[in-house]
């Protein structure tokens, strides 16, 4: 069936590749490539090699003929677009790219978000790292209260709650989808690894879990 | 990282300052960014370029004890929070600074155990304190590159918006209502409930254990420490007890007696007992206790 | 100096037409040549220029050398894309293309429920009651982000943006006919008082707006 899918999508002008554009287009958050794959009527697989082919294409990877030269269209095809196609937070969205941030900031100004403070910063760390983790924990790691900031990071979407503590009955929190996103990775195995931070200390938290406050 | 070192260093730039210079550096304490004890003594470590040993921690002990003296100096107010936290931390180094008179190798004391096994604590929460500084450092770095990026999320064009399924509606306006209601009641309505979880003891004066002290050394026999604490309840009476006995002795009330390293410390009074009261003793931790207390 | 603009373009990769692409993919809504050609610093004409090169590009028409079917990419290049370049009411945007209105219409169904979500729910009925409220109030009071909610409701029909806060500038929403429709009421005005519900309400517009972020 899903064969029939992808011949199905050949006959259109641009193929399989262009419908995949076309619903890209209207996703107001990443899509995994099953979804993907689903709405196009197509396999995973088929849709993971698009997906790849597009992303190298916006990027301006794909010039492969030795005679671009000689073809004027295909010099400008091959340079970057202005936008890229990135697999975020498990899933595929389109962006602008980066180098022209100040350009597009001057048409989008709702979104961008105000820079997070120090004392935020660090919260969020300890909670990416830790999660999920009860604001007391937090507290104890960070050597402050940090009930305030908790909220803001609440509101500002990047965590939430996630249950309460089996045993303390305390409010658990962890990352949102939404962090991964604003941090353009996958998951947060994808953090940068926390122990070349933490010389000599591998069994830490061991010991915070004997001694937890 | 190394910004905040710097940051948390300007309180001890200006030792002996008049008044309004004081002031300033205080003020600007709070402006740069300082974010509680840990970093404090972060800054403090990493200004004497040593490791966390042993010996730079007797010099930050010193420090930092006088920090927290030029903040209630300024007549600083601080957060209850803040103000615990740093009491807890005071007190540790101040366990510390006992442990390093320790002599090396014969532990065998249970509590000498528990004063290195509070020093290696510190350590362990210090050096994790600056990994979660530097990590987010970087986070901080990729949401600022991130930033440059917009996603493209733009409304469903109509004639899409047109195809979904009609939505099934079943609240009547009073269900609404109360969800409205729900919705809009303030939450975390009571801050003045925020923090205060984390205090497990009772506030402890120090002035109200240097007067037991003083009651019970002024009836004539001189006491042993461990007699002078054989009623504490908790570990909080016996740092104030310890606390007030510091105070005693720079008021020369008390005298202490040892024998030798480990030996029984005897504290005998040597004060007029005329002139003494506890009163007298400096407000350095009587503010913080006097503020926990009537919050 | 618009001259100036464009010289800086074109030192960015991709050049100025990557840069308006970048800026036409994220807007909402359709922007006009002029305001395109004000934000990248660039003249009318340049812009409309780029305008039309993009959109005949996404068509598929360019493709001018004779000899493309000897260049395998090319014939990709020259396909159209997924998505279409369409001035409307005088504004441009980026939009799916109409031939792939099928796919996209069966993906945007696909997972699709009739009901709202409970935070879709709660968000309705804060900007029901506090109608015109900006994103952010409606955040702050909810706790939590509620950008995607309110795109969810704004497509549903049950919210409007009604004009900018003229402090902020901030967009305002508010409920629409279709949602006094749903309600089964004649307007705003016949909605149940919510005093009964939460004594004490007279203060909580201080409390939101002292604890605004």
């Amino acid at each position: 069936m899903a064969e029939a899918g992808l011949a199905e999508l050949e006959t259109l002008p641009g193929g399989a590749r262009a419908a995949l554009e076309a619903v890209l287009m209207v996703i107001d958050e990443p899509a995994t490539s099953e979804e993907l794959a689903a709405g196009l009527n197509v396999t995973v697989a088929v849709v993971e090699d698009l997906l790849q082919d597009l992303q190298r294409e916006y990027s301006g990877y794909t010039v492969k003929a030795p005679d671009v030269d000689a073809v004027g269209f295909a010099v400008a095809s091959s340079a970057p677009r202005g936008f890229e196609l990135r697999n975020v937070a498990g899933g595929w969205r389109i962006y602008s790219r980066s180098d022209f941030a100040d350009i597009v900031g001057r048409f989008v100004l709702e979104g961008q978000t105000t820079r997070l403070t120090q004392a935020a910063l660090e919260t969020l760390a300890v909670i990416a790292y830790r999660q999920p983790v009860s604001r007391a924990r937090v507290s104890a790691i960070r050597g402050v209260n940090v009930d305030s900031v908790v909220r803001t990071l609440t509101q500002r979407g990047l965590i939430e709650d996630s249950g309460n503590d089996p045993e303390s009955g305390a409010v658990l929190y962890r990352t949102t989808s939404y962090f991964l996103e604003r941090m353009g990775i996958g998951s947060v195995a994808e953090l940068p690894q926390l122990s070349p931070h933490l010389p000599g200390l591998e069994g830490i938290d061991e010991y915070y879990d004997a001694s937890r406050m | 990282m190394g910004r905040s070192l710097a940051e948390a260093e300007s309180p001890e730039k200006t030792p002996d300052a008049g008044a309004s210079d004081a002031r300033k550096a205080g003020f600007e304490v709070r402006l740069a960014n300082f974010t509680g004890p840990f970093d404090l003594l972060l800054g403090l470590i990493s200004k004497h370029k040593l490791d966390i040993t042993e010996v730079a921690l007797a010099t930050v002990t010193d420090e930092f004890i006088k920090y927290i003296r030029r903040l209630q100096e300024l007549g600083e107010d601080w957060a209850l929070d803040e103000a615990s936290e740093f009491l807890v931390i005071a007190a540790t180094l101040l366990d510390l600074k006992a442990a390093r008179l320790l002599p090396a190798g014969e532990v065998e004391d249970e509590e000498d155990i528990a004063l290195l096994e509070a020093r290696d604590l510190l350590f362990a929460r210090l050096l994790q304190y600056k990994a979660f500084k530097q990590v987010a450092g970087l986070i901080s770095e990729t949401l600022e590159q991130e930033d440059r990026r917009y996603p493209r999320q733009v409304a469903l064009e109509g004639h899409f918006a047109a195809l979904l399924p009609e939505l099934v509606w079943r609240h009547t306006p009073q269900q609404f209502a109360e969800l409205a209601a729900k919705a809009l009641k303030p939450k975390d309505a009571a801050p003045a409930e925020v923090g205060l979880d984390h205090l497990h003891a009772p506030p402890v004066s120090v002035k109200e254990q240097a007067e037991i002290i003083g009651y019970r050394l002024q009836r004539g026999a001189p006491l042993s420490f461990r007699a002078l604490i054989a009623d504490a309840e908790t570990t909080l009476v016996v740092v104030a007890r310890f606390l007030a006995l510091l105070e005693m002795f720079r008021d020369r009330v008390v005298a202490f007696e040892q024998a030798g390293p480990l030996a029984e410390l005897t504290v005998r009074w040597s004060g007029d007992v005329a002139e003494w009261d506890s009163s007298n003793l400096s407000e350095e931790y009587e503010e913080t206790s006097e503020g926990t207390a009537s919050d």
